[in-house]
């Protein structure tokens, strides 16, 4: 299933870019989704705490992913 | 609850007085305000600029949930909380937050609330120029 | 520390701007601030004005000790106690506490130290008017 | 000797007047001169709780007066 993926703050200048589709498994897992990203884009393992928000909601590690969800990764925050 | 919340992301300037004639009220005898300032220095290190970047749609929605928050948990009348985004200057205002309540513990309780809640959840990314390069602050814990 | 300090007593309107701009410094990282409203009513009787009397000679010593107290007793930069004397009404603004720091616990510890000493220590009295009468408040204990 | 005192707030309504010169003995304290007030303006023990400041400052119980001091009665403080 297809999903989006945004990209912020340290991230964003990481992956190079703001957004990607991104094929995977139904019924994947925020967690097995952390997997797969971390042997997709490698430059990630320089950088594992991040938070994952699905369509603007935080979401734990067991959250299941639904086609067309767009999944955000947020490094830490450092607004205010 | 909504009437009672002033939510704002800008990248024009925040403005106090705007803030404080939103939370004032005929019926509260006090307003506790905090100013954020972007400070010349950080660990010693001269600040040029900041840049803020945000996930602008889910940060509203997070900072709507502390102001939310804020008035279900303190006996408070009302609470304006804006934040800038893009380029900052030294003495410009990134965040203000104002609440107004009947009671000022109430009022500043909520107000510190609203500033430490901010800071751990709403999805906005700050950048740190120097002379000699620029860091996102607390990317690398 | 008297540079630090800003104390006023006036009969003129109070201007946050003005406390804002004296304690705002580019080595701080937020500004706390206390603004005191007058409310339309106590306990339950609606209040048609206010009228603030000070031994102003004393009240601008004892501001000034508090101002000097919070400067050594927190970590902070600057502070401004401004306060209004006279005949107040709905809304208008008796007191505003300004504090600047390079942390913002420090300016809101400071800040609520310093309107809750003034309202214990600095001689100034208010005279609540209301449609069928008048009071002096705290008077009878 | 002679010392100033001064009325506020509530009391400059029960005395009618926001100050008056006074003769008291060398050497009163503040306790003394209370004592000695309240004999001379009845009105006053209808409204016992108010400090004294003496030429701007608080002073405590046992205080002792000098001529010319200026003596604040200060009812209980209502600012902010």
């Amino acid at each position: 299933m297809k999903i989006t993926l945004l990209f912020f703050g340290i991230l964003k200048d990481i992956i190079g870019d703001t957004s990607k589709e991104l094929q995977v498994t139904e019924s994947i897992t925020v967690d097995g989704l952390k997997t797969h990203l971390l042997q997709k884009y490698k430059e990630l393992n320089n950088f594992s705490t991040f938070s994952i928000a699905v369509n603007e909601e935080y979401v734990t590690a067991n959250y299941i992913l639904n086609t067309n969800d767009v999944v955000a990764l947020i490094p830490p925050v450092s607004g205010g | 609850m909504q009437k009672n919340t002033s939510i704002k992301i800008t990248s024009k300037k925040l403005n106090i007085q705007e803030c404080y004639d939103f939370v004032q009220d005929v019926s509260c005898g006090g307003i506790a305000l905090f100013v954020g300032t972007v400070r010349n220095q950080t660990q010693d290190k001269a600040v040029t600029l900041l840049d803020f970047s945000t996930y602008q749609s889910m940060a509203i929605k997070e900072m709507q949930k502390i102001a939310d928050r804020a008035l279900t948990d303190f006996h408070i009348l009302k609470i304006a909380i804006h934040h800038a985004e893009g380029k900052l200057h030294i003495g410009d205002i990134p965040v203000i937050i104002a609440v107004s309540s009947p009671h000022r513990k109430a009022a500043f309780a909520a107000c510190q609330f609203a500033i430490d809640t901010l800071k751990e959840t709403v999805p906005i990314w700050k950048k740190e120029y120097f002379a000699d390069g620029e860091v996102w602050v607390n990317a690398h814990p």
